[in-house]
């Protein structure tokens, strides 16, 4: 790391947000979106550690094609109850709620969030959801499987669904407000000078996923809200039986759970264009084109969803609609990993932790992305659908994209968000962890699925065990590189090296404050006069020496 | 900009009166038999006396274009909702299987 | 415009995370705005799916449509547009700082909000006596009198009416889901309103700072907007004969 | 099919591949060839429209490829040819039934023979279920309230595997079968030596006595419901001047539903029969009708092979035709 190499010993600043006051009053009542922030943090990493034992123990009942570890309606709820955990308690929070919400008004120079009671309310919200999810869970689960397709869930499951859909309602409207103080606050509390050219790429894609949380949520809201009066008072709006059409259902899902896909990558978009920039020294390549891809993923996810749907029963005119704007979505992320690429073309690139992640997000995501495309491919599609390979298509964007974007900021901002440094080689050990662990878990179900492997399976053909054995062991390398942040991260809480304000030596606002920030950000409200990324010639000096 | 203008009382009198005549209008027409003609005529009524309330008594014939541009999203991804939509159940089994 | 006469940097209403009162109103009223659109949106889930049905059971939308006392409908879409009038002129007011006249709108759409919902009590009170509540969980829905009817104004055989007549409830769901969505809206809006109420009794708005009554009021005029399209889409499907 | 939709598949993978690898190399080659040193800072580039156009045209081009070729297949798989084997198969929590026109039944298993293409016609009678034969390629959900068709052409003898592959609750699982491929003269063998007590269209036609449809679908003129020969896949004018095709979804609509769509020149007085007929009996009187519509000399099913099918359906047919002239009543009351 060049920046800690240099002979400058920093001190924490004297008061700063974590300092501010104390108490468990002084954290549950907070308005500084800083430290809810932190509850969220929390809060997700609980789930995702939740999930996470519900993924152990789904890769371990498949280790043997008989499945003797579980009954299979008991595996049954855990894959529901890891796929709902994961997507609505840990993926659509991780980047917008944590970090979105602890550095996106810091890099628009705001003193706070346009609406600091009800981003707090957001996080209330979003607990009550997750008591409700928990409930429901620890009653008995739930086995309906995280898309809770009728007429499946309204009408022959005998769990909790209603308790479960109340939770993921909860979590959405949570998600709903976020977005809202997100697209409010960028529009009415930038920073003198700072113009929407100037914008970071983290805001321009946290921006774009608000778009989605707004737009989409209350879709899904309605959908559950009618899932729930079905189950509840048998109306027949779903029910075949009573003339309801239970593909209407999945329309109405798939509006809001399609784009949604694009609210948990979207942010990481945006991380990763902050980091390949600050370890490269460069300004990004192409800035308008990443920032305005980042709105097309948003406006084109929207007409895309019934590509989940092309062996459901849809017309074969509107699969082909469908699947021809699938490609449509395709090609802004193109666009962005072409440019990630371009920009460390020629620049001064060092590979500390938040760069590896980032550099494993975009070669997973590329993967991950491409074999969307095979997803899209109507005729293929068809043999695919609801296989192996779809699992390990959205692991490899989801787990492989997301999740390393997502410790790749954490890594990144750690130092900002607790003014200490974590110990670089263990961080770097684990990110190679990760990476192997997560190619061994799910390059393998690609293979799986094509040779045919249904999700969901809870016992299988002893043809498919080979692959399912090496998926396994990844699972637990995985384990292992997920486990390991979580420990040093609390270590370096206490022993960690003091980082002072800007460890990287990157640009934009959020670096010009101190580490970690005062509860107003900003002592003064900054003046931007620069674009952003701006790795010029006085930075080389001061930096690189 | 500032979204402070608002109109006069008169406006509103106005719109209010515009409003009741459309909902007269609405029901008046819905008893005469037009065909195909009765849910068009009837909508387009409906569309005219929202556009009033959004144009006058929510000020956003007075406010930003922003305001503007987010009521229009609003209708723009209503549109993708339903016309998507319908364009499964419309054209199903036009193909045979 | 007419609060940057003063200065707007020290009103008492002033929250620290914003520069100046302009920025804060610019701020609440496009936040609000937003959120309106999350509403658009979760009506519009429900008018998707009621558009597609409808096209699917045409002739028990109609039946079902034309089994709901109109008057009432009529009623309730002139007093929520009445309300809308109030409301507005208590932003007006509001904005002009006249105390009474606030007290006195808002007083009067609170008024008119619950004629509306008292009207809708009676019409679900209807609804239960007549059998027609969708599922099974208050009373078996039995729409017998709909297929009575439909024999009997509109000439149809016993067997279509019973046909027709079992697949309103389909209608009556997107009945109860979208007036009863409504309604729940409708709720919110008079608590709203009697937080308003509250503090325009303490004097609190005045030219300079407005916006909880502004925000009420885009509250109150985006419901009254899902009565002016639900309205001909729930009452009026088509009345061209039959009662 | 299965070789075109593996070619689809490879050309994808290739594609795959080489983007990964190209990103994957350059990220490598970037990272060692311009790796931090002291005094060679980064050099500013803004980005270049030309490599930005590149990009995005190039993707889109080898994308709309895809799209035409997946929808080139999807077309393809969802017009099964007129002169497939039909089968039908009703899915049901957690096992699948699969009916043979000439009366063989089968439980999780399906037995077809080589070279011909087979069209299994699929209902369900719960919830959706998925019909999944990763060997031949083919999947099509399986919803409660509408038929869906999946068709494939065998080619090697052997057993296959059968799934469900939309999740459908507790024994998701255990809703597999297998499909058994054989040499045509075996598959003749086996369906001789499988009959049933009678055949769907026999059974159809009891049925057609039991619920007393032949009290109004008769072909005398003054009959109160339209004549049911010759009707399947045939076009029908409705009252609204509709012309729909009276294919299997019509039937079961009209049974099931039958004020939806009324013929031109008839009345809605047909009760529903919703909940009176079980899913195995719609796809009977289905069959029935089918077999009406062959009898009455306008084939819509070139059928070829194998003969002991059509062998076994016309004695019933003739039978049923001979109880249709008995059962000739004087017309009832026109409504």
């Amino acid at each position: 790391m060049s920046s800690t190499t240099q002979p400058v010993t920093h001190v924490m600043p004297a008061r700063h947000y974590l300092n501010d006051n104390y108490g468990i009053r002084s954290w549950l009542l907070t308005k500084d979106h800083k430290r809810i922030a932190i509850l969220y943090l929390f809060s997700i990493t609980f789930f995702f550690f939740i999930g996470g034992i519900f993924a152990s123990l789904i890769r371990l009942h498949l280790l043997t094609p008989g499945g003797e570890l579980f009954q299979a309606d008991t595996y049954n709820k855990l894959f529901t109850m890891h796929g709902v955990n994961m997507i609505f308690f840990f993926l659509i929070p991780s980047v917008p709620a944590v970090l979105g919400n602890f550095i996106l008004p810091i890099m628009l120079g705001a003193k706070d969030l346009a609406f600091p009671k009800i981003n707090l309310l957001s996080w209330y919200i979003f607990m009550g959801g997750a008591t409700f999810a928990l409930i429901a869970m620890v009653s008995g689960g739930v086995d309906t499987g995280w898309t809770f397709y009728t007429p499946l869930s309204s009408g022959y499951v005998k769990t909790n669904v209603i308790t479960m859909a109340v939770g993921i309602l909860f979590a959405g409207f949570s998600s709903i407000f976020t977005g809202l103080n997100f697209i409010v606050t960028t529009h009415r509390m930038r920073a003198p000078g700072l113009t929407w050219g100037r914008l970071p790429l983290m805001v321009w894609a946290n921006y774009a996923a608000s778009l989605i949380m707004i737009l989409g949520t209350p879709v899904l809201a309605i959908t559950l809200i009618l899932l729930a009066l079905e189950r509840g008072f048998h109306i027949g709006i779903f029910d075949p039986k009573l003339g309801g059409d239970p593909v209407l259902f999945q329309h109405m899902f798939w509006f809001y759970s399609h784009p949604a896909v694009y609210i948990m990558i979207l942010p990481g978009m945006g991380v990763i264009s902050e980091i390949v920039t600050c370890f490269s020294r460069k300004r990004v390549f192409g800035y308008s084109f990443i920032a305005f891809s980042s709105i097309a993923i948003a406006v084109f996810g929207f007409v895309v969803w019934a590509h989940h749907m092309f062996v459901a029963g849809i017309s074969v005119y509107s699969a082909m609609v469908f699947s021809l704007l699938s490609y449509a979505v395709a090609i802004p992320s193109a666009v962005k990993v072409f440019n990630w690429t371009a920009t460390m073309y020629k620049g001064s690139v060092s590979l500390d932790t938040p760069m590896l992640y980032a550099l494993g997000f975009i070669g997973l995501f590329t993967v991950g992305g491409l074999t969307g495309l095979f997803l899209a491919a109507l005729g293929l599609d068809v043999h695919i659908h609801d296989t192996y390979f779809v699992i390990a298509h959205f692991h490899y964007v989801m787990v492989g994209g997301m999740v390393m974007a997502y410790l790749g900021g954490l890594h990144f901002w750690w130092p900002k968000i607790t003014g200490k440094l974590y110990p670089e080689a263990a961080a770097k050990l684990a990110a190679l962890i990760t990476f192997i662990g997560f190619n061994l878990t799910f390059f393998p179900q690609f293979i799986l699925g094509y040779m045919g492997m249904p999700r969901r399976y809870a016992t299988y053909a002893p043809e498919f065990q080979v692959l399912n054995v090496f998926s396994t062991a990844g699972a637990s390398i995985l384990a292992v590189g997920f486990i390991l942040p979580a420990i040093y991260f609390v270590w370096s809480l206490k022993y960690g090296e003091v980082a002072g304000p800007n460890p990287w030596g990157a640009t934009g606002l959020e670096w010009q404050t101190s580490s970690p920030p005062p509860t107003h950000n900003f002592y003064q409200t900054p003046v931007v006069t620069e674009e952003p990324y701006y790795y010029g010639t006085e930075e080389e000096v001061r930096v690189v020496q | 900009m500032t979204e402070g203008a608002h109109p006069t009382h008169k406006v509103y009198y106005l719109v209010f009166l515009a409003l009741v005549i459309g909902t007269v209008l609405t029901f008046v027409v819905a008893k005469i038999d037009l065909g195909f003609l009765n849910p068009i005529i009837a909508l387009a009524i409906a569309c005219t006396k929202a556009t009033l309330v959004i144009l006058f008594f929510m000020h956003v014939r007075y406010s930003s274009k922003l305001t503007m541009l987010t009521v229009a999203a609003g209708f723009f991804w209503l549109m993708i909702l339903i016309t998507l939509s319908l364009s499964d159940y419309l054209t199903r089994g036009v193909i045979k299987p | 415009m007419s609060n940057s006469q003063t200065t707007t940097t020290d009103h008492p209403a002033l929250v620290h995370q914003f520069d100046d009162m302009v920025q804060q109103k610019e701020a609440s009223t496009f936040g609000m705005w937003v959120f309106l659109l999350t509403e658009i949106m979760m009506f519009g889930g429900l008018f998707a799916a009621y558009l597609i049905y409808r096209l699917k059971y045409y002739d028990a939308f109609v039946a079902g449509s034309s089994s709901i006392d109109v008057t009432w409908g009529f009623i309730n879409t002139l007093v929520l547009i009445g309300s809308s009038l109030t409301m507005a002129l208590a932003v007006s007011a509001a904005q002009r700082g006249v105390r009474r006249q606030q007290q006195v709108f808002l007083v009067l759409t609170m008024v008119l909000g619950t004629v509306f919902l008292g009207v809708k009590a009676i019409e679900y009170k209807q609804k239960y006596d007549e059998h027609h509540i969708p599922g099974g969980f208050f009373q078996t829905f039995a729409p017998t009198d709909i297929a009575h009817d439909l024999v009997e104004k509109e000439g149809k055989t016993p067997e279509a009416a019973s046909q027709i007549a079992e697949r309103t409830q389909i209608f009556f769901c997107f009945y109860f889901a979208m007036t009863g969505l409504h309604a729940l809206h409708m709720i919110m809006g008079l608590v709203l309103m009697t937080w308003l109420l509250v503090r325009a009794g303490h004097g609190e708005f005045g030219p300079q700072y407005y916006t909880p009554v502004e925000l009420g009021g885009l509250y109150w005029h985006f419901v009254d907007i899902v009565w002016i399209y639900l309205f001909p889409l729930l009452y009026l499907i088509n009345r061209t004969h039959g009662k | 099919m299965a070789g075109q939709v593996d070619a689809l598949y490879l050309f994808l993978v290739l594609i795959t591949t080489f983007f990964s690898l190209l990103i994957a190399i350059l990220i490598l080659y970037f990272a060692i060839k311009y790796k931090r040193t002291p005094g060679r800072p980064a050099e500013q580039i803004h980005g270049s429209t030309l490599l930005e156009i590149v990009w995005t045209v190039i993707p889109l081009g080898i994308s709309m490829v895809i799209f035409l070729w997946g929808a080139f297949l999807y077309f393809h798989m969802q017009r099964p040819p007129s002169n497939a084997l039909e089968i039908y198969g009703v899915a049901k929590q957690w096992m699948w039934k699969f009916e043979y026109p000439a009366g063989q039944r089968e439980i999780n298993s399906l037995h077809v023979p080589t070279g011909q293409p087979v069209k299994v016609t699929l209902i369900s009678q719960d919830v959706i279920h998925s019909f999944f034969v990763p060997a031949f390629r083919v999947k099509q959900d399986v919803l409660p309230n509408r038929y869906r068709t999946a068709w494939f052409t065998a080619t090697t003898p052997g057993t296959y595997h059968l799934f469900c592959s939309q999740y459908c609750g507790t024994k998701h699982s255990g809703m597999i079968g297998e499909v058994v491929v054989m040499k045509p003269a075996d598959f003749a063998a086996w369906m001789e030596s499988g009959k049933a007590e009678g055949s769907l269209a026999a059974n159809g036609e009891k049925l057609f006595q039991q619920f007393g449809c032949t009290t109004c679908h008769r072909p005398d003129s003054g009959a109160r419901g339209p004549n049911l020969e010759g009707l399947y896949g045939r076009p029908v004018r409705l009252q609204d001047n509709r012309v729909v095709v009276a294919d299997d979804n019509y039937i079961r609509e009209s049974i099931l539903d039958p004020n939806a769509k009324i013929v031109n020149g008839f009345q809605p007085i047909m009760p529903t029969f919703r909940g009176v007929i079980s899913e195995e009996g719609l796809l009977q009187i289905i069959a029935y009708l089918k077999s009406m519509s062959e009898q009455s000399g306008q084939p819509l099913n070139n059928r070829t092979s194998p003969t002991e099918l059509r062998d076994t359906e016309v004695p019933n047919v003739q039978q049923q035709m001979q109880q249709d002239n008995q059962n000739q009543k004087p017309p009832g009351k026109q409504p």
